[in-house]
């Protein structure tokens, strides 16, 4: 099963990379685009029965390791068609 | 019955006969496997087929030389039974596709050279060529590239302590990227890339293997043309930390003794590694592929032999020491992996699940691959380039904005912008950092330094090839005597177009032959080096580029010497004499877009004298700053004798004879004559020097003293620029920074 | 005296300590692996600069979970003097024992240099022989030290005297310009309430002779020397056999 | 508008932080994570009239600048509940 873990800044925190998007964005002429945020993405193969389980596995992962709650919060999904490919 | 068809052939970059050479060789027809090994060995960039028979004219021994060509790199003996080791590698191919992963998976190959010699890496160089700022694409190569660097070697941990960077038209689809690298040696350790010891067994240690860079190798050897995307490879991703990993761990073994041989998988991979270090053991090896740590599934044979996949490593171990090399590589968290040994018949033979996909007497792959003496023709631009018509350019501009626009000339500004990406202090030895001359390294247990500068000017080169690639062995080894340290060794990066056109292939020739000829009259071998052809984008190749790097030992590193004046009213001195010497000059690029004329004579004789003059007056303690003339010329190379100082200066310097008397404060002020140095002394020994420098014949003058908050440059008396040293100093110091950071767009 | 010097995979500074405090300071050194369980007895322990695992995925993010760490923080919770340099700073907090986080360098860049620090209290063992207010020149070489903390956090440090180190001009004040990553209070370094943990983005041990450009790193390093023979911080000579003695 | 772009290597490209990020849940006893790829995740802030025009807009970035085209593929989705808040 796979789970897909976000990572992003928490909303107060200055996000210097999302800045940098940005300004560069619209230094290429796309105004429209006010602000850009810039997180982290991962995908989790993980060898579990069931959704919830991979969702608690991917939890756990993501409280210990993936994110820093001192500026980052997350968000999972798990996607239960994927198949785990061995790379 | 005939299995391969001719398109395959074909497609493995092989001639009709070269494919024949290797039918008779083997007796049979190739498997696909073979085939693939075949294509890559006798490729450009591993066999060197048409450079070998000029690389061969190139002066490599000497007395302190203790590893010439041949080796994973060289080796100069730096006193006290220790070793410096150190090569030039080019990545200009795979920094064009991806510069980031480009320039860093280069900065890792260079690495593995190294310590596969059983050497500590402590410094690093990178050579760059760009085209234009002002192309957006351009700046995105650029920056990509300059990140790349910084995120490996500052990742590993080894210093970036120097470099140049100069800018094209030429580059602009074909960037060069050279890394240069240096470590220290036991004299009496060095490590070398042998298979010997039948039954001794042949392990795989670092990154599993993927599908990445399958074809790199001959990629490297092939034209860019409309069709390169398509043939595009996956791209390599390099992993600084496995490399520290791998380079911790390999040189724990090697401290062990139980190696036997060592050597990086790096172009052509696990093919090059074994059949290389079978060819200079004499022996055979055997490996069963099926035992290669592989990242996808699924590989064939063929993909497995040719993947460049980054930061693996190929050991022989003595026999009986298996178990204890394996703990050291667990320490470190990586696997060691045995998948084959050493034999008696000088073959590579390759297994696959106990199927025998490929046998090759490695010598065929090695030593017996195809050489060629190209044929050759003097380039038709060549007379006419030469051609300089002074009086044709019309009125010159003014001085003080010569002066200006060149001190902000992206080949001439700082490169602050760039090396403050790069550690440059990590290991703290570096004793002369980027930016203030040649990079100076001490040696740690020792009162010694090591001084390196990589140098080379394209449009020299393109000007007159032979004079060219002189005048890039003179500018790099008088970058180290600058700094007081001897030269002692040199290696180089070949850069230049297709081979296969007899103009490309002539430049080349000239090239090596006067790249020879100056190594010889300075005394600086060449230990190894590296070639890269086919640098063309659509047919135009790019200005021939050989980029030398040179070595230098300072005995006694305290006595270390740097670009920047140092205290006010200090005497400057000038050593050397000027000329008109505009051709092929920074001042006919930037103001009238031309490459043109004949590049600066090179009296090698006083070249050779004037490093000997630096090395003893540095070493007397007579000249307190060092900088030699380069792009820009006098006025320019004074000016930076100021930056990073607070300390301005005054000069007054004899006008040179110009041949149209229009330009002669041009030519006095930018022309850029060979064989000078701007020195600083204390006043009152300043006919010290002059003296000393008559001993050794070299032209001497007093011309001028530091201090003041201007930059004074006055001919025969006769003020020429008067320039605010705050002013000129931030066209210079942010010339390049101002292409990048710009003020924010307001969302 | 020994200092024990931690070594992570990816650890790239830790030769640079070591010669600091062996070569320089004249005093014991010993790398201790991350994989051990034991500081060896040191006295005085420090985190060195590097790219711990890479700094993949997050600066000091995986090192934290090393088994010398658990030494480490005994260590620390006993009072011995813990000196994290850059990557070692990083490692703290993510650690824990020191508050706050890492972000990009304003600049998105990795940045080496020397910068001006001031040091602003002198009450830990990495500044005892330094004088309040006086200005450091030290070299920073990261891409991360743009330190950040939520805003009582950070009004909790300045009210508990924690920031160390300031980022400021040769003169010692503090402006935005004289802020090389964008810290916040232009922080390059801070101590945890018992002041015996201390971190900072500089390189302290780069800056211990003058012939590699400056010399000024040596009052930090010295100071430690200083408080743990003097007894200044009774808790460090003692933290490490109070550790020793709980096992 | 909101759009997530979400930016990862392509399957065959060696992912060295993925790698590095999976061997360490392996040592924290999280065997069931067989393989992790990290990726990169941008939240855009679009002025746009229609989800259409912001899925274009974000394409053009992501194909300009967001992600690398040699190395790297992108997914873009498109929120249009989110309000674009001015960080
Ligand atoms: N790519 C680079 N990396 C590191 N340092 C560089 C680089 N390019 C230039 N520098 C530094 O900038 C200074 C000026 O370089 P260059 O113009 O080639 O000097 P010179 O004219 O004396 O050869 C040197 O100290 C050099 O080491
Ligand atoms: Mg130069």
């Amino acid at each position: 099963m796979r789970a897909r873990v976000f990572v992003t800044l928490k909303p107060s925190v200055f996000d210097p990379q999302g800045t940098t998007v940005a300004d560069a964005l619209h230094t290429l002429g796309y105004a429209a685009v006010r602000d850009v945020r810039q997180g982290k993405y991962f995908e989790l193969d993980i060898d579990a029965p069931t959704s919830d389980e991979a969702r608690r596995i991917a939890g756990e992962a993501a409280d210990k390791l993936l994110a820093n709650p001192v500026i980052e919060s997350y968000r999972i999904e798990i996607d239960t068609t994927a198949e785990a490919v061995a790379r | 019955m005939k299995t391969i068809p001719d398109d395959l052939i074909q497609q493995h970059g092989l001639t009709r006969n070269e494919y024949e050479h290797i039918l008779e060789m083997l007796g049979r027809e190739p498997t696909v496997t073979e085939l693939g090994i075949f294509s890559v060995m006798w490729s450009e960039h591993c066999s060197y087929k048409s450079s070998r028979v000029h690389l061969r004219t190139l002066p490599t021994s000497g007395r302190r030389v203790l590893q010439g060509p041949g080796e994973n790199a060289g080796a100069v003996d730096i006193g006290e039974g220790l070793a410096a080791v150190f090569k030039i590698e080019s990545h200009n191919h795979p920094s064009f596709i991806e510069p980031y992963q480009g320039a860093a998976t280069g900065v890792g190959g260079i690495i593995r050279d190294i310590f596969t010699m059983g050497a500590r890496p402590i410094a690093l160089l990178n050579s760059l060529r760009f085209g234009p700022l002002d192309d957006p694409l351009v700046r995105r190569t650029f920056a990509g590239v300059v990140a790349g660097i910084a995120g490996y070697g500052n990742s590993i941990g080894i210093p970036t302590v120097g470099g140049e960077i100069a800018f094209d038209e030429s580059y602009t689809g074909n960037p060069l990227v050279n890394v240069f690298c240096l470590g220290i040696a036991k004299a009496d350790e060095i490590v070398k890339g042998v298979a010997s010891g039948v039954g001794n067994a042949v392990y795989y240690v670092g990154a599993k293997t993927g599908r990445d860079g399958i074809h790199g190798a001959t990629m490297a050897s092939a034209e860019f043309d409309e069709k390169s995307a398509e043939k595009r490879p996956a791209v390599q991703v390099g992993d600084p930390f496995m490399e520290k990993l791998l380079l911790e761990a390999c040189l724990e073994v090697m401290r062990s003794g139980a190696l036997v041989g060592i050597q990086d998988m790096g172009a052509a991979g696990l093919t090059c590694s074994t059949c290389e270090m079978g060819s200079r053991g004499g022996a055979g090896i055997a490996i069963d592929v099926s035992l290669v740590p592989q990242r996808e599934t699924g590989m064939t044979p063929y993909e497995i032999m040719l993947s460049e996949s980054q930061e693996r490593m190929l050991l022989v171990v003595k026999r009986g020491r298996e178990a204890e090399v394996e703990r050291i590589f667990d320490k470190w968290d990586l696997h060691a992996v045995r998948i084959g040994e050493v034999t008696t018949d000088g073959r590579l033979r390759v297994t696959h699940h106990g199927e025998v996909v490929a046998d090759i007497p490695n010598t065929a792959l090695t030593d017996e691959a195809p050489v060629y003496r190209r044929p050759m023709a003097e380039p038709a631009y060549l007379a006419e380039a030469q051609r300089l018509s002074l009086a044709a350019l019309g009125a010159p501009p003014p001085v003080r904005e010569v002066f200006r626009r060149l001190l902000a000339s992206a080949s001439v500004a700082s490169k602050r912008w760039v090396y403050r990406q790069y550690d440059h202090m990590v290991r703290t030895n570096t004793l002369v950092v980027p930016g203030m001359g040649a990079g100076v390294v001490r040696v740690k247990g020792t009162a010694r330094a090591l001084a390196m500068s990589v140098d080379g000017n394209g449009r020299f080169v393109y000007l007159d090839p032979f004079l060219g690639a002189e005048l890039a062995v003179a500018e790099a080894a008088r970058n180290v005597a600058c700094t007081g340290a001897q030269p002692i060794g040199a290696t180089n990066c070949l850069n230049f177009g297709s081979p296969e056109r007899p103009e490309i292939m002539w430049q080349f020739a000239r090239a090596v032959e006067g790249m020879g000829a100056a190594c010889r009259a300075l005394e600086v071998p060449i230990t190894g080096g590296n070639v890269s052809l086919y640098n063309e984008t659509d047919g135009r190749a790019v200005l021939p580029t050989p980029v030398v790097g040179v070595v230098g030992l300072l005995e006694d590193a305290s006595t270390v010497v740097r670009r920047a004046f140092r205290a006010d009213g200090d005497a400057i001195v000038l050593l050397g004499r000027g000329g008109d010497e505009l051709g092929g000059s920074e001042y006919l690029k930037v103001f009238h877009g031309l490459i043109r004329g004949t590049p600066p004579v090179l009296d090698l004789a006083l070249e050779a004298a004037l490093q000997r003059l630096l090395v003893r007056g540095v070493a007397a303690g007579l000249i307190r700053s060092a900088h030699d003339c380069a792009e820009g010329g006098l006025a320019v190379t004074v000016a930076e004798c100021c930056f990073n100082t607070s300390l301005g200066a005054s000069v007054d310097v004899p006008a040179v004879a110009a041949a149209v008397p229009e330009f002669g404060q041009i030519a006095t002020l930018f022309g850029e004559a060979a064989s000078r140095v701007v020195v600083s002394v204390e006043a009152d020994r300043a006919a010290e020097l002059v003296a000393l420098a008559k001993a050794e014949a070299v032209p001497a003058a007093v011309v001028g003293r530091v201090g003041g908050d201007r930059i004074r440059v006055a001919i025969d008396g006769e003020l020429a620029i008067d320039e605010s040293l705050a002013d000129a100093e931030d066209l210079w110091a942010n010339a390049i920074g101002r292409w990048f950071d710009r003020p924010r767009a307001v969302a | 005296m020994k200092f024990a010097v931690v070594v992570f995979p990816g650890s790239n500074c830790d030769h640079d300590a070591y010669h600091a405090v062996k070569h320089v300071l004249g005093q014991d050194a010993a790398f201790v692996w991350h994989k051990e369980t034991s500081l060896a007895g040191a006295d005085v322990v420090i985190l060195p600069g590097g790219f711990a695992h890479g700094d993949y995925l997050r600066t000091g993010a995986i090192a934290r979970f090393s088994p010398i760490m658990q030494e480490v923080r005994r260590f620390a919770d006993a009072g011995g003097p813990v000196l994290g340099i850059c990557n070692g700073f990083q490692v703290l907090l993510e650690a824990g024992l020191l508050p706050g986080a890492m972000l990009r360098n304003r600049s998105v860049k990795f940045q080496c240099e020397h910068v001006f620090i001031r040091v602003e209290q002198t009450d830990t063992p990495f500044t005892s022989a330094c004088r309040q207010g006086q200005v450091l020149r030290i070299p920073i070489a990261h891409g991360e030290g743009n330190y950040y903390a939520e805003p009582d956090v950070v009004e909790r440090l300045e009210r508990n005297r924690q920031v160390i180190f300031r980022y400021t001009t040769a003169a010692g004040e503090v402006t935005p310009e004289a802020n090389p990553n964008g810290s916040v209070h232009n922080i390059a370094g801070l101590c945890n309430e018992a002041r015996n943990v201390v971190g900072l983005m500089p390189h302290p041990e780069r800056a211990c002779e003058l012939a590699i450009g400056s010399a000024d790193g040596l009052a930090i390093l010295e100071s430690a020397v200083r408080s743990v023979s003097q007894g200044a911080f009774p808790a460090a000579g003692a933290g490490a056999k109070a550790v020793a003695a709980a096992r």
